[in-house]
Parts: structure tokens; sequence; C-alpha cells
């Protein structure tokens, strides 16, 4: 009985202590303004190469998991599936597997959905918000297994074409240009 | 007033007891009971989502019966050796009893590995579809019974060759015994709905 | 009046010869529980857990409380922003999931842990380490919500959790799961529990206490344990399958591969509904225990009691579809279930009728406890009449989901099991501490909680009627509900008052309080037979039971149960019907095992939110600790071995109860 | 001085229940009440409640009296009675109690089955109308033999007065209840599972409904209205949304036009008549026609309009359309080419 009061404080400093590094992974972001990438868009598409090289700047919602599903919400809304498939891929390239022509790195992926790419690939900019593209490249990337899983989703609530983001092994993703010598 | 005036002396009274007299019976029979709940709202659940497609299975050809009925046979056979293993320890004969908890242990083990071809040859998937996913849940919970049960039965027998064993612990045998029954017993209602009930129903 | 005034002459006192001063100092080194931290989580008596029991779930009652009262400020006034949708929705199911799992139901289980093996003289509760590691889980359970919820990870979908809202497409990270493997615990804790008190009250009966000899209260933890192992298994189950939805894919609740959102529908609420009884019925028991000592008379219609307690616990499974009306079942089956909700009214009118008789015969004697049963009164039936109200399908889809639920159930478990439960946290108080409650402050809470209560929720009735839904994070100005709803927040305010003084109330008592001597208010039930506090053992002196007041049915001239050893954790088994002694058990000594195990099944539940391997991984730690506690310990050997020592003869053989037919003190006596 | 704590607790509150009490018969008008009924069911349903208040109340009373009388005589008498003979009688009262209620609940269940019977029955030459609940609006769907005049509006929809209106509904996403207390009771909407329900208004006026199924993070501003109205306003409001959306009439509509179909809006929102042709979100094809936006969140104005364009977010956190950056000149073209959607 005495010793109660003891455990109970003690519980009561972790948990507060892990207030502090609150899990990322919950946080409900509704309206905040993630960098708009524009800064190294065209670098990592003109010079590739050093592309690689240089620090490149994380998606902002690689760890949230509400952003990865409202990501992947808007890839149905706005018909990725149309070409992309469930991430199979069709008119367009597969997402779910290891090969990324324009580079696997969230802010490659932000410029392609930004900008458009040859061969079909539409522009979305000033159509989709910043916060939107950035929900998409997270989904995109948790397609082929890119983010951890008790982030990525679950199965849908619908027809299931293929096994849920979180049961997706990881790909080491192959850029096209890295393939180069 | 004096305390020896009316006194009822119970200091004959043995300190343990089988079946229903004995207070290991009776926390084994809630879990029992506990259990086939489980089972019961499971099976239910089953009817409930086949009434909500037009065929079941809905990828047509129920499971093949083969892997089932061995099953079923060993798992019919395995009562045999229980019976007898719980008559020595009421008994109190350790020898038999012994004798019998491994000859059971065997037939868990058979059934255990006959499950997992059973797994393998099943005709779906729990990601194919409800009917998938139910099927699964039924077959893989009770092979979760029968592995526990027979960690349970593997301990007691290290109990019965190492331990020196009293007679509350020939209570815990048959208790064992009992509670083997009900994996068995709970089984055919199984049996009779992954298999049959496609089939016949 | 001072306590204890009319009180009976405790059995403790005239039992005082030297041989039976030197068998009690034996009995108290006998069943002597544990000291220091390593022996904290070694006890295994009922008394110590069902205490812990009762503070943890008061401590969860506080949090609930808390969560109650930031939602009443955040509905104070219209499109208010103090909580957002996102805080609001994780404080509503936290205080639901709170107030259910980890409050009213381990508070009913804790009180019967600690009063049955009293009220049916035994020296310790069947199973007593199976009841701690049920209490550790309970406690880990617990703690598991409440951090995850510091982590922003507190449970979003309602204490309810209907898919697919909480399903793995519209419930993103591990919110849900969270409120799911809570389930587990809870559920978990909860059955042990139920079979440990079932057994207690089948066969650890002190002899003459025949079937129809049992307290009023132990028969309501009897019945609850039984809907217990009937209901819990459903919702666990239910959120087995949620977890395995969510976690490794498959599809019991997705339409679109066969799967069913009402499947959910049905396994929650048949077990939602009877856990509204698991709630209520223990404080009709605390009821049917605090009224006859307060009207100085047996109770009225005890056999009635009875058969209306179990016939609540049957209907009580056949309503739960009237928590579905709005989802356009067929209608016949909605008649039936109209029905059968109508129909549970008679056995709580029943038990209502014989409490009023009891009064109506008896001489009040007006102290605190039963001055909250007096409001039980007055709140429950309106609680109960809203119910009727409710089982009426047409009127059901006008008021179902709107505040006018709201107030309706927390009428039934606010006015019908928490006033009660602080009537016997007053009444049971000095048996469990020694000392009394204040009778002044006493007052000062029951009248604070009436008020509030009533002010809180009265005015939820009209909300519901003038068309507010429930679980709203907040509502537009000018539709004429901001008076009602600041109204509400008032009376939340004056509740949470209430609830801070009696906590005051209790620290002062317990720092200073006067002295309660064994049977303060001259009960007749057994746990008064004993001090208070009582010891370890309970009772030295096992008389035997003449009646369902035992201490009123000269208590003093039964005949006294010998023979039962004093220098081992012996107790005696006896028959589950007549209650005639059958053979002894050797209670299991204190151990460190139920708690291990506790933390290894932590591991594995907490582990398979995230990964389906932790039920096979954890399974492993889960198996060693559990052969660590089945495995006899040398010290248990020998006891076991003394136990059966000179016994050869009778050991094992099924020779009847002592006395066949008739048992053998029914001669003497 | 012993029935201190009691007295003053009668004395404290009985009149606050009482008053309480009291507040039930005042001020149960309002455009979402239940006991304001202007359809034959939600009549019938206020019927059975009032029924029900009035038992329920009876009961009340009684059982209350009786122990009142219980406590007078148990305080005033010197020891409990306990004498068999009279515990009979008592015992015999308790079953005749328990007999009338049984009565009474039979009573109440003749008296619902009655209710429901009418409540349910089928209606003739009714109204078509499909509804979609969303997270976290309504999408309505007139039906119409001709494709071109199956109307599509959100969150408002007019009805003609005494016209039965049928609704098949289902839900898009999660489960939600559709709610109009005025007219009649509450119908779940359920993923894989078309519900249906029928309402009628029989006067005119504007009645809120409300999603009354707990639906996630916006449950609370799920609202939309029901517009009872003449049979020729209906008309003509019908004629109304059939027709395609009225284009820009000036320079600034012009610039508003342009940027909806440039922006983002066009993503999910429709217009017909123009190529915005999105599904996902309210059709705005008349939205100037409703008094509502937001799913009855906000009142249908300029001010209101810009904000919730320029920052939806904080008035409805969560919902699903996304901050859309416009402000300044742009912000007012595109309102005002909303404000011109008639």
């Amino acid at each position: 009985m005495r010793s109660l009061p003891r455990i109970t404080t003690a519980i009561t400093i972790i948990a507060s202590v892990s207030v502090w590094a609150a899990c990322e992974r919950e946080h409900r972001r509704f309206d905040d303004n993630p960098p708009s990438a524009a800064g190294n868009i065209r670098q990592s598409e003109l010079q590739p190469g050093s592309a690689q090289l240089e620090a490149s700047l994380p998606g902002p919602y690689e760890d949230n998991a509400y952003a990865v599903s409202e990501g992947k919400r808007l890839y149905g809304w706005f018909n990725c599936v149309g070409c992309h498939s469930h991430g199979g891929g069709n008119i367009g390239p597969p997402l779910m597997d290891d090969k990324w022509i324009y580079g696997s790195k969230p802010e490659n992926i932000y410029a392609t959905i930004l900008e458009g790419r040859p061969n079909g690939m539409p522009s979305f900019r000033g159509k989709i918000s910043d916060q939107q593209t950035w929900q998409i490249v997270a989904y995109v990337r948790s397609l082929s297994g890119q983010l951890s899983k008790d982030v990525s989703g679950g199965r849908d609530d619908g027809m299931n074409y293929k096994p849920s983001e979180q049961s997706t092994k990881k790909e080491q993703p192959k850029s096209k240009m890295a393939e180069q010598p | 007033m004096k305390r020896e005036d009316l006194t009822i002396d119970v200091s004959d009274l043995p300190v343990y007891a089988f079946g229903a007299r004995s207070l290991m019976w009776w926390g084994t029979l809630g879990m029992i009971v506990i259990e086939g709940t489980m089972f019961a709202l499971l099976i239910g659940a089953y009817f409930y989502l086949r009434g909500r497609v037009p065929d079941w299975p809905p990828n047509g050809l129920p499971p093949q019966l083969r892997w089932g009925i061995v099953n079923t046979v060993v798992l019919l056979a395995s009562v045999l050796p229980n019976i007898w293993y719980q008559r020595a320890a009421e008994r109190k004969d350790l020898a038999t009893v012994r004798l019998g908890l491994v000859i059971s242990i065997v037939f868990a083990v058979a059934f255990v590995v006959i499950r997992f071809c059973e797994f393998r040859v099943l005709n779906c998937h729990w990601t194919t579809n409800a009917y998938g996913s139910v099927v699964w849940t039924l077959l893989g919970l009770h092979t979760v019974h029968l592995i526990t049960d027979l960690a349970d039965t593997i301990v007691l027998t290290a109990l019965m060759f190492i331990g020196p064993v009293d007679g509350k612990h020939f209570v815990d045998v048959s208790e064992n015994a009992f509670y083997w029954y009900f994996v068995v017993i709970v089984w055919l209602p199984i049996f009779a709905v992954l298999y049959l009930a496609p089939r016949w129903i | 009046m001072t306590p204890g005034e009319d009180a009976v002459k405790s059995p403790t006192d005239f039992s005082d010869s030297v041989d039976v001063q030197r068998e009690r100092r034996q009995l108290a080194e006998t069943w002597r529980e544990p000291t220091g931290l390593v022996g904290w989580f070694s006890c295994v008596h009922h008394t110590t857990i069902g205490r812990r029991f009762i503070i943890t779930a008061f401590v969860f009652f506080l949090l609930g409380g808390i969560e109650a009262v930031l939602m009443r400020l955040q509905l104070a006034r219209p499109e208010n922003r103090l909580l957002g949708p996102d805080l609001y929705n994780q404080i509503f199911t936290m205080h639901g999931s709170t107030m259910m799992f980890l409050f009213a139901v381990p508070m009913m289980l804790g009180l019967g842990i600690y009063l049955v093996p009293l009220m049916v003289g035994a020296r310790n509760i069947a199973f007593p380490r199976l009841i701690a590691f049920g209490y550790y889980l309970y406690l880990f359970g617990g703690i598991f919500l409440y951090f995850m919820f510091l982590l922003n990870s507190g449970p979003d979908n309602g204490w309810f959790s209907y898919v697919p809202l909480a399903g793995p497409q519209y419930a993103p990270g591990k919110r849900a799961d969270v409120w799911a493997q809570l389930i587990t615990f809870t559920e978990v804790s909860s059955l042990v529990v139920a079979v440990g008190l079932i057994v207690t009250v089948f066969k650890l009966r002190r002899p003459g206490m025949s079937i129809n000899r049992i307290p009023l209260f132990v028969w309501a933890e009897l019945v609850i344990s039984f809907m217990i192992i009937f209901a819990m298994p459903t919702v666990a189950l239910a959120s087995t399958c949620l977890i395995l939805d969510r976690l490794i894919g498959t599809h019991f609740f997705n339409p679109a591969e066969g799967g069913d959102v009402l499947l959910w529908q049905h396994l929650f609420w048949f077990f939602g509904h009877p856990e509204v009884y698991i709630i209520f019925i223990p404080a009709t028991g605390i009821i049917s225990a605090i009224l006859p000592t307060f009207c100085r008379r047996k109770i009225f219609g005890y056999t009635l009691l009875v058969l209306s307690l179990v016939a609540t616990g049957f209907i009580g499974f056949g309503l739960w579809v009237h928590h579905m009306f709005a989802t356009g079942l067929p209608k016949v089956a909605q008649s039936f279930f109209t029905a059968a909700s109508m129909m549970i009214a008679l056995p709580t009118g029943a038990q209502i009728f014989c409490w009023l008789a009891t009064l109506w015969r008896g001489k009040l004697v007006v102290k605190t406890p039963l001055l909250f049963v007096l409001g039980f009164f007055f709140n429950f039936l309106i609680g109960g009449l809203t119910g009727v109200m409710l089982a009426s399908v047409t009127l059901n889809q006008q008021v179902h989901d709107t505040f006018f639920v709201v107030a309706h159930f927390h009428y039934v478990l606010i006015g019908g099991s928490v006033f009660p439960l602080f009537g016997g946290l007053y009444y049971w108080f000095p048996k469990i501490t020694g000392r009394m409650l204040s009778e002044r402050t006493g007052r000062w809470v029951f009248g604070l909680m009436m008020i509030g209560f009533n002010l809180t929720f009265f005015p939820m009735h009209q909300l519901g009627l003038k068309g507010m839904p429930r679980r709203v994070y907040t509502y537009l100005p000018g539709l004429g509900w901001e008076g009602l709803n600041l109204l509400a927040t008032v009376g939340g305010s004056i509740m949470a008052v209430s609830v801070l003084l009696f906590i005051v109330n209790a620290f002062q008592s317990l720092r200073a309080g006067e002295a309660a001597n064994d049977n303060p208010w001259g009960a007749g039930s057994l746990e008064w037979a004993t001090a208070a506090p009582p010891p370890v053992y309970n009772f030295a002196r096992l008389s035997v039971v003449a009646g369902h007041d035992p201490l009123w049915d000269e208590f003093e001239k039964q005949p006294v149960v010998t023979g039962v050893r004093s220098d081992l954790r012996e107790v005696l088994v006896t028959t589950v019907l007549d209650a005639a002694p059958d053979h002894k058990y050797l209670m299991p000594d204190p151990s460190m095992w139920p708690f291990l195990t506790a933390v290894a099944t932590t591991g594995l539940f907490v582990g398979s939110i995230f990964t389906p391997w932790a039920v096979v991984i954890g399974a492993v730690p889960v198996t060693i600790t559990m052969i660590g506690w089945f495995w006899p310990k040398r010290r248990e050997q020998e006891e076991q071995a003394a136990a059966e020592h000179g016994h050869h003869s009778g050991a094992g053989k099924d020779e009847g109860p002592v006395g066949g037919e008739r048992p053998i003190w029914e001669g003497q006596a | 001085m012993k029935l201190w704590g009691k007295q003053k607790l009668w004395r404290n509150a009985l009149p606050v229940i009482c008053a309480a009490m009291l507040t039930l018969y005042s001020s149960c008008a309002g455009r979402q009440s239940a006991l304001d009924p202007a359809g034959p069911q939600s009549l019938r349903l206020s019927r059975m409640w009032w029924l029900m208040f009035w038992v329920c109340t009876v009961v009340f009373i009684l059982v209350m009296a009786a122990l009142c009388e219980a406590l007078r005589r148990a305080r005033s008498r010197a020891r409990p009675e306990v004498e068999p003979i009279a515990e009979r009688k008592i015992t015999k009262v308790i079953a005749g109690a328990l007999g009338i209620s049984a009565v009474i609940l039979f009573i109440l269940m003749i008296a619902d089955f009655m209710t429901g019977r009418a409540v349910y029955s089928q209606p003739q030459n009714a109204l078509q109308i499909k509804v979609y609940g969303r997270q976290w609006w309504w999408e309505f769907q007139y039906g119409d033999p001709q494709p071109s005049r199956r109307v599509t509006t959100a969150n408002e929809i007019h009805i003609p007065v005494g016209r039965p209106v049928m609704l098949q509904m289902t839900a898009r996403d999660v489960i939600h209840s559709l709610w109009v207390p005025n007219l009649h009771g509450k119908t779940d909407l359920m993923p894989g599972y078309q519900t249906t329900m029928w309402l009628q208004a029989d006067r005119p006026g504007t009645y809120r409904g409300q999603c009354a199924e707990y639906c996630g993070h916006q449950h609370a501003h799920m609202a939309f209205l029901v517009v009872a109205e003449s049979n020729e306003q209906f008309n003509a409001w019908f004629e109304n949304q059939c027709r395609a959306a009225h284009s820009p009439i000036d320079a600034s509509q012009q610039r508003g036009q342009q940027l909806f179909m440039t922006r983002g809006c066009v993503m999910c929102h429709q217009i017909r008549g123009t190529n915005a042709g999105g599904r996902l979100a309210p059709d705005l094809t008349h939205l100037a026609s409703r008094q509502t936006i937001a799913a009855g969140t906000l009142q249908n104005n300029h001010d209101n309009l810009g904000n919730w364009i320029a920052d939806s977010q904080h008035v409805k956190p969560g919902n699903r359309m996304p901050p859309s950056g416009l402000n300044g000149e742009d912000l007012q073209a595109i309102v005002s080419y909303l404000e011109n959607l008639k």
C-alpha cells in the first residue's frame, strides 16, 4: 500500500516526460503550411547526380499517419488511380516497386506532382495545395513501404486490389539515373 | 459464553477432492464457459456473414475434407488416453498417469502438425474476403487452445516426472483432462461449420 | 445517535480466552501479507487486492470526472473554442471508456473482491493469485490508456468505436488500436475476477449459509459474475476482429469484401447492454445491504429480490438491439426487442417495491448511507422511466443518439449506481479502514451531489428533445440550447465540488477520523462479525450461519467450526447448495509470479498493436512466467505435504460431505 | 436535528427539479425540435412522447408519494414491525403493483406498435430523393424520369408541403444518421446498406436536420435544411435547379470563374454548364440559392463565403476543403462569381 504513491508518481513522471516527445504519428494537422520545396526542385531534376549527394529536404509528413491517410484519399480523389492504378501502374508507371524514374526522395515526388513529367504526368501546380501535395507524397512513398509500418495505412474499406501499405515490404529504391555508371 | 459447547470438528476432512467438489474443477469450468462463449459467438458471426453474401464460400469451393477428417479422428482418439490417466489420477496411480500424459502429448503434437497441413491447404487467405477472415480466426482460435493445453500438459508431465507429487497435483492432472475434453468437444461444431456446412447447408 | 450506539455486541469481543489469543496470533502469522516493495507485488489476500481495486477505480473515476468537466466547459457556450474537435473527441471517448471499463466495472468487482469472502465468512477468496493477476492487468491497462492519451494517441472513436469510423481506413494511426487493446486488458481482468467470485460463492461459504441464506449483495455479485462470463467474451472478440482488420487486413467489417458494419454493432451491444446491468446490479446489492441496517429489520421479500436479480441477469441479454433501432432492422425484430426492453422494467420494479416495503415497515435510522439510498430512489426512478421511453422503437427514433439518451443513462448509471456506491463507501469505510467518515460532511456531499447531478443531467432531457445530438464538440447559437447547456455546466461543477468534498472527508477520517468499532451500524451480515479493519485471516472463529442476517440470528449461540488448521493457509470448502463442510483446501502463499505474468502479458498486448509478431514473441515470456507461477515451490511442497500428512486414509477418497445428506452440525445444533 | 440533512436536501433539490420539469412544457418550439411537429410522423411521435411523459410522471409521483409515506411511518415508529400477517398483506400489495406495472407496460407497448404501424406505412406518389452521407456534408439527388432533370444539390432540400418524400439513403464513407426532428425520427446511413425513410411536411417552413451518428471530427457541423413550401414555389425552385449555372455578368465575375477553373476548386466541385465537374464536394451550380454554406454551419452571405474560401479550416477544423490561399482581389472575384450562381 505504502509504495503505491511512489509507483504512481514514477509513472506520472515518465508519462509527462514522454509528452514532450509526443507522438508525431498521431497529430491531426488540419491547416499547417509545410515548406514549399520550390527551392531544390529544379536542381534535383536537372542535375540528378548532385541531387543524390546533397542533403535532401525530408517530406514533412513522413511520420504522420493522418497525413498519409489524407494522401491516400486525395490519391483517389484526384484520380491518380486513373493512370497509376492502386500502385501497380497502368498507363503511368507502378508506384509500389523499387524503380523510381525521377527519384524516390520526397522532394523528387513533390516536384513530379507539382511540375508534371514527360509522357503524360500532368502538372498539378496551383491546382492542389502544398499541404495536399505533401500528403500525397507521403502516401506514394508508403506504397512501396518507404514509411514505417505504424504510419502506413491498413486495408481499404473497399475492393482490395493489393496488400495494404503497412504489409508492403520496403523496396530499396533504384533511381534510373543512379543505375547509370 | 463458552465456545466448547457446540463445535463441528472438520479436522478429519480430506485436504483435496476430485471433480465437482474441488475448486479447481469449478475454475476450469469457468474458463471453459468463457471460451465456449467465444467459439459460439464466432460461429454466430460466421453464419451472420454468410447471410450477407449470395454464395458461400464466395470463392466457390469449400475447404478440402481430407485433413479435417484426419484431425477429427485423431482428436476423438486422443480422448481415450485422457480418460485413462484421469482415472489413474483419481486412484493416485503415478506410473499410469505419467504414461497416459505422455501418450496424450503425442496425440496433441500430432494434431498440431496436422492442423498446420490443414491451414496450408485451406481454400482461402484471411485477406481474401470476410469468409477467409472468419475461417482463419475460427481455426486459429481453436489452434491457440490446442497449443496452450499442449504446453499445459507438457509442464504437468514434467512435474509428474520430476517434482514430489502430492494429491493436489493429481487433482490438477484430472482437471487437465477435463479441459482437453472441452478442446475436443468444441472442435466438432467447428468442424461441422467449416467443412460440412458449406457442403450440406 | 452516535455510531455503534445500538450495535450488537461484536462476536470478536467475547472470544478472549488464552488459547483463542494464541490461535489468533498463529493465524496472523500464517496469513501475513509480505511487506516491502517486492512484498507489495506479492500480496494475495482479497482485502489487499480488493482495496487496491477500489482505490484504483476511484482514481480513474476522478480522471473520468475531470474529462467530464472539460466537456461541460467546452459545451458551456456555442461555438466554444476551448477544445478543438480532435481533442474533444479524444476526451469524450476517454470519458466513456474510463467510466465504463476502468471505473464502474472494476469498482463493483473490487467491492465484491473485498466484501464477498467476508460476507460468506471465508478466510480468503478463491484463486487469490488469479485475482491479483487480474488487478495488475487492469492497472496496466488503465496506465497504458492514459499514457497513450498523453502521447496524443488517445482513442477518438467513442467508447463504442463503431466501424468503419474506427476501421483501418478512417482511423489512421494507433488510436483505435489503443481502445481495442484496452478492452482486452480490462476484459481479461474482469473475467478472471468473475471466475474467482463465482467459485468463492459456490464453494467457500461458511457452513450453514445455504443457497437461501446468501446475502443479497453476494447474490448481486454472483449474478454479474455470470453476466461478465457471457458478455465480456463478446466485446473481447469484437475488439480482436477490429485489431485484425486494422493490423493484418482481415475483412470482418469491410462491406466491399463480404464484411458487414452492423456485425460490429451486434457484437458490441450484445456486450454493451449487459454491461449496464453489470454496473447496476451490484448497486442494488448495496442497497439491499444498507436498507435493512438502517430500517432495523430484515429485508422485505428476500426471495423475490433474488429472483428479480437473476431475471434481470437473463433479460439483460435480450435487449441489445434497442441500441440499433435507427439502423432500419426489420420492424418485427424491433418490436420483439421493444417488448423485452419494457419487460425488464418488471424485475427492477419488484426490487423497488420490496425496498419500499422494507422502509415502510422499518424503524428509520437516518445516516449518510441511507441518504444516498433515498437519493437513488429519486434519481434512478427518473432514469428507469426514461428507459421505458427509450424501449419504444418509435419514440427511440426521435431521442436516440441525442442528449436525451445522455441524460437517461447518466440517471441510470450515476443515479442508479454511483449514488448507492457512495452510500456503500460511507457504509463500509469503517469496516475497511477502522475509521468513521464524518456524518456532517457526508450530508453535505450528498446534498451537493444530489443538486449538482440533477442540475447537470435533467436539462439534457430537454436538450435532446430540442434536437441536440450527442457527441458534438460544439453547437450553433440560436437553436435554444445555450441556456440549458450552461445550466448543465453549472450543475457539473457543483457535482465536482461534492466529489472533492468526499475526498477531503476521506483523507480527514483516515488521518484523524473517529475510530469505528467492529459493527458501528449494528448491521446483520457476516463482514461485521470481524474486526475493523479485518485481520488478514478475516475470521478466527468460524461460527455457523443460521439466517441471511447471521448477526441478527443469535450468532453467539451458533456452533463453531474447529479443525481448520491455523498453522497453514487452510480453508474449509463446502457444498454448493446447502454449504455443508466437504473438504479442506490449502490457499496459495503470496507470490510475485502473478505480477510478473501480468507484466509479460502487458508486453504482449501492447506489442500486438504494432505488429502481429508480438503475439508469437510475447508468448514466450508469458509462458515462462506462467510456468513459474504453476511450478510448486519448496515451501508450498512442504505445506502441501504437511496438510495432506495424516489424512492418507481420507485423502482422495470420494466420501461425500461429512454427515452425508444432513450436515453434521444440524444434528448438533 | 437528525433529519436536518434530508430536510435541507428536499428544500433545496425539489424546487430545482420541479422547475426543471416544468421547463419541459415551455419552449418546445424550434426549427430543430422533436416536440414541434410539422409532419404526420413527427406528430404521431410527439403524441407518443406525451403519452409516455404523462404515464411516467404519474408513476413517478405515485412512487415518490409512497416513499415519503414510508419515510414518515418509519421515522415515527419506535421499533420495526415484522409480524408475518401484515407482511403477507404487503406481499399482496406488491403483487398488485407489479400487475399494474405489467398492464401499463403492455398498454405502452400497444401504443408503440400502433404508432409504428402508422409511421412506417409506405406512402403513395412520393417524391424520390437519393441521399448520400459524406464526411461532413449531405448530397441529395432528386429522382426524375429524364436524366437531365436529376438535380444534384447539397445540404439543402426543398419539398412541397403535403406531399410525402421518400429518401433512399446510403453512406459514402462512414456511418451517418439523418434526422429532421420536426418531421421524423432518425435513420442511419451505412456503407453497404440502402436504408429508406419518408418525410412529409404539413406546414411550410424551414426545418433543420443534423447528423445524429458520430462520424468524426466535424460531426458537430454536419447539418442541412429542409425547406417545405407550396407546390408552385417548389416547382419554381426545382426548374431553377434543373438549369445550368448562370454565366458571369461582369469582369470581376469573369475573373472569378476563371480562377475557379484554374485553381483547386475545380478538382472537387461541380458547376453544371462549366467544365468544373468534380463530384467529391458539394455541387455549386446554384450555391447562391441556398441559405447556408459549410453544411448548415454558416449563413450564406458575402463575408462568410469569403472567410470560408480563404480559410475553411478555421471555421470547420478537419473538414475536407483545403485553404485556398486566395486573398484580396482574387477572393472578391471568386466570391462575386459564386454569389451570382442563383
